[in-house]
């Protein structure tokens, strides 16, 4: 195949003649009869990225990623495009770290512009309690080398005139911040890696639904599709809020129940927020993208489901936060809401494990955090499909967790998915 | 000034004048005027700037739809950015100015992107600003960032009030033009409740736009009459200026009202309201959208819908142009030449894409069939226009129909899919709208006037029968059947010159082209890729366009493109009319306990606690720090006596045959036989073996119990005490009801709180050590017969009592209790000595028991009753909630009595660094002792009840702090209890 | 804990639906907290066995079914009943409510 | 005898609010008890209630009035019957075990809510800013009681007349309810 390198030069030369030369970003493959050493379930931003490092780390490039319906379609196109390594919990911690400095180089490494943006994020604090939590959550990351700041409340008024300092119900009181936070273009990540895992060699099959897998006596051959059968030496699932559904057709249930988060943006504006806002007592969070619309989101409906649409309240109670904190954004606009199928895990925190079905791999469970720790998911998974081995900072991320009693709750709710 | 493009009548107030002004001219309009409407009577063609190239933009529609004339309208912090002229009626004083622009807007300085764009095509972004590494942030991104965006935000806090409603209705019929009425009319007749609703100020949708004549009479006019018709009726609600924004789940219907025009009189009203609409029918009568056609520079001010142009002629009485030329692939198209040829103006040439026989015959107007329009001039206003055969024709308007879309946004809300309808060349509704929805008129892809009407009327009776209402009204209105026939036409080969399908985002039919040879075939992808779509018009105009330009460069059909999703809002929404009144103060509600006046009046500083106030300390004149109250709140009593309210924690009665068996099942601890007149500590697990709570349980009678919760968990506790009856055990007799609210209760500690308490309790109640020893519980009365609750529970370790009354005495018994405790020299407490007692005492609370700890971390392994099953216990036995190494908590004190101890420091070794690995724990809770007069802490640390008198570090990186600490018994003051029992 | 037990209380409200409930009628679902799977009212036998693997299954595995889910809903806000809804996870349609305590009996929970 | 003596005070004081075509005041010297109907009891109560009043028990979401017309029982719940009546001493559950005679048990929640009654011809127009249920005549006819959440308080709503509705609310919420309901009618009147 003959790769395109992207660079400034490359665009003029193809301004002035008339952009003919500009390839497919991936190749659009067709199932191989001969079958693949890895086959990845789900094109979203973990499988490609899976695809992208099993190839690039470990040199296995007879890989197929296959997608139901057209790249990136799942969370990682729906979401608020946060990133941030700022974690309570060892088990947690070093593997958000990991992903965050896989951010820090991915445009060079991939040679795909997603726009990763260290604009710095922002936790609020309104109480002694909350004051004490964060402290705590904060040495967790320096302890991990994350990096993290105290701010006080004439540094925040000073950079966020806007906030209202003196709210009645949440005075703010300081924040927690790490500046290496920020946002990334999310689509751009899904597109990114399927270029470089394509070029590299891997097999990126769109259109291409699992409706079944070849398991016999214990093990697992390959899989049904809508395309046909595909043989594989090893199977890895990644597939988020599907993963109840997929996993079935393996007869495999998982500790993971499917929810749906809203998220929303407003219509363009000219920059007012030049980093991320987070304001947990209130469920918002806010961000302005480049292109100017503040993209915010809160809670998850709550309810079970895996239809991608929310309800009002969830609405209601996210602009109410808004409104509560950053008073100026009562004349913005919401533009667009969205909803995205959540799989979210029964101590919030994620899966990279083997099965109970050989060669048949997992991963999920992400909840809402999926986004951030695409990088680290894909390096962490590539690294078990590929030595059979968990990755240092991917050790507790094991199915049967809750059967030992070694959870990895870090709001501490319990086994209560809708309050992850 | 004379507004040189004004005609007669329309329907306006041609004798109310109103002034406003557009980027600080002063200009003249009319009452029902639109601001684009009174631009357009004024000359004003320029009229913004667009999104990407920043080239010259007019308005181009008449509707929400509008993707150029977007503005900031309004000063200081009323002002609304990306305010659509189209849709904002026109006020006396609007401020409007054009927004996205450097200098004035004839001359932009950003209009420099037009001369790259040849460099600037979709995804440019993606393939370069990757070297060096940190220009991205440092210099790209803020650049991209100053050029992006659209209007400015004020900064300042929203001015204005929001509000929300509860409308319930049989029939919801969204749109009220001639279906939407015909279907009104008919439901509102059969004695359902009706609720019809319309973005526009004014009723009659298209109707207002068009000179169909309906039973007789102007179209206009016989919406009028149907409006009054309705208005007439008890049962049907009429919902002008409100826009249907989502159709949510069961019949559930978001809708925006907006009633600036009333804040604008009087501040104090709202500025829009959201209502909250529960509907059993909904009817859809939304219209249609008209589209245009892709062709060379079709972007120019001057070049506008031909459904537009109509609009602006027969409802505002405003000509667009001097010399107007049409455009079309449809015979929607020649209406507009029919229309302005009637009222004089002069129409230059109708341009028909088609083969086909003129559709209406004109005089004098040029026809030229089978023709497209492939290139436009005129820097900042249409002068002419150049033909596929080679002619050119001056002009300055250019009026344009690529067809109609259906609105068929709220079918899709419940993710149905549209379906690709070759009649009438767009997407009509698929087979899966929400539950309960029909759709009616043009909506519907019924684009005859005359069918429309009837669909409206039929779908009217559908639904009114449906809910079983007897409809007799049969007759519908009738107007002459006018065809519409249309042959599709997307986009013109327009060579060099780009030809723009999103106007407000600047997508031209070249960058769609590039992304599909790069790859992107899926309409979202495209979307995605280029923006298509997602400008605040929400790719109303320009959607079923590109997807048209998508199919062809991609020999695809356009079904088989598909649409992308259409999701809630219809059209944006302000956020503050979502959150409504929950601002502020008003975000939540707030509780005040009986004794809350009270500690106002002894200046006590509140802390909201679960919406509760309570206070945390009552400063005395001469403080001047929060310690120096709390310190000696704390002192005194411990040395003699104090007071806190403590009603805010959960009370529940619990009665029943069965309670005690009950208890034995939600308690870790032993319950089965409490005796009557004895309160017994009670742990609480979740059923994954971690602490839910704690509080105290007493036997009132053999079948009444009083259990406390904590004030955070009230809520919970009660819920999961229901789940346990109703769901797990629904034979037991047990009878649950919350009292937190009817008693107050105030809890009076320290050694002298017996002897302040003989002065409030009824003397043939004996209360002495004897009679009422440590955790006694016994109904009494106060103060001359008043019943009352008296417990003998202590938290601060003290002698101590909590004393209940019904919540009507709070605020007097606690004035009775500090005069009686004067002579002890009683001190009122808060929630920080609360704090600082529990801790001297080693009681674990919200820090503590933060879900993530079991009995056996907080060392109350000892209390878990192996003999019974509870709650908890089963999934308490796990191995790793066994392991010894576990986080134990356990005291901490300074190895130098002088070391600030924080909470949050995490704890490690001496010899070890500060790294995850080394992390052996925490800090949870901190505070000075001024009983030790050195700080404390609680907190965990593995292995911790095998390590006391160990010295570790406590670190906390983030202030720079680390300090040697010991490990001892959290137990700081009275470790034996003794004072609890004298 | 304070705020995350306000968040919690909070938090279980944000949804919209409506539930018909078998005593009380249509009610719009801000009134109710969601639970999750009507399986939590099989609660094991803690005498068995293999009480930690089966208190492991009940607490921790999940259906997770798309189409219809049996789950339990609490009238907060209304009579404080359980309810068992059968709802699907795709629609959102609900097919059925019961009250939790007669489904608890049906499937032999006594005392 | 103690030297001191009590002195009661209600949830908002006598609060009293006045606007065109509505008022908002609050009801005071009313009592409120929960009697919990234990299994197999419900007959005999059913009974009692008659014998000692006239009383019968109500359908859920409705209400019932004594011969007299002063005691009325709303039935909020299966279980459970929540006894309204004027009574202004501390003993409310006792009375009313005295003079049912009913074999259930009595739980006094007088002092558990602040009661305000919204009444005048705007009241449903005032009311529908705040509560979700439909209280059109037809539907919420008088006497129908029930419980829902208005501006996220847990509220019983109970219509006594066409234009008069009883609003009760957990006492310490009672200012936050008054002040809502005083913003909605500032805003629709």
């Amino acid at each position: 195949m003959n790769k395109v390198h992207y660079s400034g030069f490359k665009v003029l030369k193809e301004a002035l003649t008339g952009h003919k030369g500009w390839k497919p970003v991936w190749r659009d493959a067709e199932p191989k009869s001969s079958g693949y050493d890895v086959v990845i379930v789900g094109g979203g931003g973990h499988g490609l990225a899976t695809a992208y490092y099993l190839a690039k780390n470990h040199g296995i490039t007879n890989v197929a990623v296959l997608e139901k319906g057209w790249i990136g379609s799942g969370n990682v196109g729906r979401n608020t495009t946060i990133i941030r390594s700022n974690y309570l919990l060892p088990g947690n911690e070093p593997f958000y770290e990991l992903s965050m400095q896989l951010w820090e180089n991915l445009e060079q490494d991939i040679n795909y512009n997603a726009m990763v943006s260290q604009r710095g994020i922002m936790n609020l604090i309104h109480s002694d309690a909350q004051r004490d939590a964060f402290v705590r959550r904060a040495n967790s990351m320096l302890f991990a080398g994350a990096g993290a700041e105290y701010l006080e409340q004439d540094d925040i008024k000073d950079r966020y005139p806007f906030l209202d300092m003196k709210n009645p119900r949440f005075p703010i009181k300081g924040a927690l911040s790490q500046p290496r936070g920020g946002t990334v273009r999310h689509d751009a990540v899904a597109w990114g890696y399927a270029r470089a895992a394509s070029d590299l060699g891997v097999d990126i099959i769109q259109n291409c639904e699992v409706t079944g897998f070849n398991i016999n006596n214990g093990k697992c051959l390959g899989v049904e599709t809508s395309r046909g059968d595909i043989k594989a030496n090893r199977v890895a699932v990644c597939v988020a809020g599907s993963s109840g559904r997929v996993m079935a057709k393996a007869g495999i249930k998982l500790p993971i129940e499917s929810h749906v988060l809203q998220a929303f943006v407003t219509e363009g504006l000219k920059p007012v927020l030049d980093n991320v806002i987070t304001f947990g007592a209130g469920h918002f969070y806010c961000s302005q993208s480049d292109k100017g619309g503040l993209v915010f989101g809160g809670d998850i409906d709550s309810y079970n489901t895996y239809a991608q649409r929310g309800n009002l309240p969830v609405v209601e109670d996210v602009c109410s936060g808004g409104m509560a904190i950053m008073p100026m954004i009562g004349r913005a606009r919401l533009l667009r809401s969205w909803g995205g199928i959540m799989d979210m895990s029964m101590d919030g925190s994620p899966f990279i494990d083997r099965t109970q079905v050989d060669e048949l791999y997992f991963n999920g469970g992400w909840c809402y955090g999926g986004f951030k720790a695409t990088p680290a998911s894909g390096y962490c998974y590539a690294h078990l499909l590929a030595t059979d081995n968990y990755h240092d900072v991917a050790t507790e991320f094991k199915l049967d967790r809750f059967l030992r009693g070694a959870m990895i709750d870090e709001k501490g709710v319990g086994a209560q998915p809708n309050l992850h | 000034m004379i507004q040189i493009n004004r005609t007669n009548n329309g329907l306006i107030d041609q004798t109310k004048e109103l002034s406003f002004t557009f980027n600080g001219e002063l200009l003249k309009g009319y009452e029902g005027d639109t601001l684009s409407s009174a631009l357009l009577a004024n000359n004003k063609r320029l009229v913004g700037r667009s999104f990407k190239y920043h080239r010259p933009r007019g308005i181009f529609t008449a509707g929400s739809e509008e993707p150029n004339a977007i503005m900031e309208i309004g000063l200081g912090a009323y002002q609304d950015p990306n305010t659509r002229a189209t849709v904002t009626k026109l006020y006396d004083g609007l401020v409007a100015n054009s927004q996205n622009h450097r200098g004035p807007l004839w001359f932009d300085f950003m209009a420099i992107t037009d001369m790259l764009s040849p460099l600037l095509g979709a995804g440019f972004y993606y393939k370069t600003f990757m070297w060096p590494k940190a220009f991205w942030e440092k210099i790209y991104e803020p650049a991209i960032r100053n050029s992006a965006g659209l209007g400015k935000l004020s900064k300042q806090e929203d001015p204005d009030t929001y509000d929300k409603g509860f409308r319930h209705c049989d029939i919801l019929i969204i749109g009220a033009g001639a279906s939407g009425l015909s279907a009104a009319l008919v439901a509102g007749s059969s004695g359902a409740e009706v609720i019809l609703a319309d973005e526009d100020f004014l009723m009659g949708g298209r109707l207002n736009s068009e000179t169909d004549e309906i039973d007789g009479i102007a179209g206009h006019e016989w919406a009028k009459n149907s409006v009054e018709k309705l208005k007439s009726m008890g049962n049907v609600r009429l919902m002008p200026n409100t826009t249907v924004f989502g159709a949510y789940d069961h019949g559930i219907y978001g809708a925006i009202e907006e009633r600036s025009h009333e804040s604008r009189a009087n501040k104090e009203k709202p500025r829009q309201v959201n209502w909250r609409i529960y509907t059993k029918r909904t009817i859809l009568c939304t219209g249609a959208t008209e589209r245009a056609i892709a062709f060379g520079n079709n972007d120019r001010p001057g070049i506008m819908l031909a459904g537009a142009v109509r609009t602006y002629l027969n409802r505002y009485a405003v000509r667009t142009g001097e010399n107007i030329s049409i455009y079309t692939n449809n015979d929607d198209g020649w209406r507009t030449a029919r229309d302005l040829n009637d009222r004089g103006v002069n129409v230059v040439a109708i341009i028909d894409s088609r083969k086909t026989e003129p559709v209406i015959n004109i005089e004098g107007v040029r026809v030229i069939i089978n023709a497209d329009v492939v290139n436009t001039k005129g820097r900042r206003a249409l002068s002419s226009i150049k033909l596929s055969n080679g002619a050119t024709i001056k002009t300055d308007t250019l009026a344009v129909s690529g067809g109609w879309n259906p609105n068929l946004h709220l079918t899709c809300h419940h993710r149905g899919v549209p379906r690709y309808s070759d009649d009438i060349c767009s997407f009509v509704p698929g087979e899966s709208v929400p539950d309960g929805m029909s759709v009616a008129g043009s909506a519907n892809g019924t684009m005859v006037l005359s069918k429309a009407i009837e669909e409206g009327h039929n779908e009217g009776t559908e639904a009114a029968r449906g809910l079983g209402y007897r409809v007799d009204y049969t007759e519908y209105a009738v107007t002459p059947q006018v065809e519409y026939n249309i042959s599709a036409h997307w986009s013109v080969e327009s060579g060099s010159n780009r030809a723009w399908v999103d106007l407000q985002n600047d997508v031209t039919a070249k960058d769609i082209k590039l992304a599909n040879q790069e790859g992107f075939k899926s309409v979202e992808h495209v979307k995605r890729y280029t923006t298509l779509g997602m400008a605040t018009d929400q790719g109303k105009t320009a959607n079923v366009l590109a997807i048209g330009v998508m199919s062809e460069n991609l020999g695809r059909t356009i079904e088989d493109t598909g649409t992308t999703i259409f999701r809630p809002p219809y059209s944006p929404v302000a956020i503050g009319a979502f959150a409504g009144r929950r601002r502020a103060k008003e975000f939540y509600p707030t509780r005040y306990s009986p004794s809350h006046k009270w500690a106002d009046e002894k200046n006590a500083v509140f802390v909201e606690v679960g919406m509760w106030y309570r206070a945390q300390w009552f400063p005395e004149p001469g403080e001047t720090f929060w310690r120096d109250s709390v310190d000696r709140e704390v002192k005194q009593t411990r040395s003699s006596v104090g007071v806190c309210d403590v009603t805010t924690l959960g009370k529940i009665d619990i009665k029943g045959s069965d309670v005690s068996e009950f208890l034995n099942l939600i308690y870790a601890n032993a319950f089965a036989k409490v005796p009557i007149g004895k309160t017994r500590y009670g742990l609480m697990l979740r059923e994954d073996g971690m602490v839910m709570d704690d509080g105290t349980t007493a036997r009132l009678s053999e079948n009444h119990f009083v259990m406390t919760t904590t004030t955070a968990n009230a809520v919970n506790v009660y819920r999961h005490m229901q789940f346990c009856h109703q769901c797990l055990w629904p034979d037991l007799d047990v009878h649950m009801i919350s009292v937190t609210e009817q008693y107050a209760q105030y809890a009076v500690a320290g050694p002298n709180s017996r002897r302040l308490l003989q002065k409030i309790v009824d003397h043939e109640f004996d209360i002495s050590n004897e009679a009422f020893p440590f955790m006694g519980a016994s109904e009494i009365t106060v103060c001359g017969g008043t019943p009352a609750r008296l417990f003998r529970i202590s938290f601060s370790g003290e002698l101590a009592y909590e004393i209940a009354v019904q919540t009507r005495y709070g605020d007097s018994l606690m004035r009775a209790i500090m005069e009686a405790g004067n002579e002890f020299d009683v001190v009122a407490y808060g929630t920080e000595a609360l704090g600082v007692m529990r801790i001297e005492k080693g009681h674990a609370a919200g820090p503590e028991l933060n879900g993530q700890t079991s009995a056996y971390d907080l060392g109350m392994g000892g209390m878990i009753s192996g003999k019974k099953d509870f709650i908890g216990y089963t999934l308490g036995l796990r191995e790793d909630l066994q392991r010894d190494d576990r986080m134990q908590m356990v005291g901490f004190k300074p190895v130098n009595e002088q070391d600030l101890i924080q909470a949050g420091s995490h704890l490690v070794n001496l010899e070890n660094e500060p790294t995850t690995e080394n992390d052996q724990g925490w800090i949870s809770s901190c505070i000075y002792s001024p009983i030790l007069e050195h700080y404390i802490g609680l907190g965990f640390i593995k292995s911790g009840q095998n390590r006391k008198g160990d010295i570790v570090r406590a670190v906390n990186l983030l202030k720079g702090s680390d300090v040697k600490v010991e490990i001892v018994s959290p137990h700081f003051v009275d470790p034996e209890g003794e004072r609890l029992r004298v | 804990m304070t705020r995350k037990a306000l968040e919690h209380s909070l938090t279980c409200i944000n949804f919209d639906m409506i539930i018909n409930h078998p005593l009380l009628g249509p009610r719009d679902s801000e009134e109710f907290v969601y639970l999750g799977s009507a399986d939590l009212i099989n609660r094991p036998n803690w005498e068995s066995e293999t009480a930690i693997e089966d208190f492991h299954e009940y607490q921790y595995i999940r259906e997770n079914v798309a189409g219809d889910n049996v789950e339990l809903w609490y009238h907060e806000q209304g009579d404080q009943s359980w309810l068992v809804v059968t709802r699907s996870t795709l629609t959102h349609e609900i097919k059925s409510v019961e009250l939790a305590s007669d489904y608890a009996k049906n499937n032999g929970r006594s005392r | 005898m103690s030297n001191y003596s009590l002195t009661k005070i209600s949830a908002l004081e006598g609060a009293r609010h006045d606007f065109d075509g509505l008022s908002l005041t609050e009801i005071v010297d009313q009592s409120l008890v929960m009697m919990a109907m234990p299994r197999n009891k419900t007959d005999k109560i059913t009974k009692a209630l008659n014998s000692s009043c006239g009383l019968s028990i109500p359908i859920i979401g409705q209400s019932g009035r004594s011969d007299d017309d002063s005691i009325t029982l709303w039935r909020l719940q299966k279980d459970q019957l929540m006894v309204y009546f004027p009574y202004a001493n501390d003993d409310a559950d006792n009375y009313l075990k005295n003079k049912f005679k009913a074999p259930a048990y009595y739980t006094d929640q007088s002092d558990t809510w602040a009661m305000i009654n919204v009444s005048g011809e705007e009241s449903v127009n005032v009311l529908e800013r705040i509560c979700p249920l439909n209280l059109d005549l037809r539907t919420f006819t008088v006497g129908t009681v029930s419980r829902t959440v208005m501006e996220h308080i847990g509220t019983i709503i109970y219509r006594e007349g066409r234009d008069s509705f009883v609003i009760l609310t957990m006492r310490s919420f009672g200012i936050s309810m008054m002040h809502a309901l005083e913003v909605s009618a500032k805003n629709v009147l």
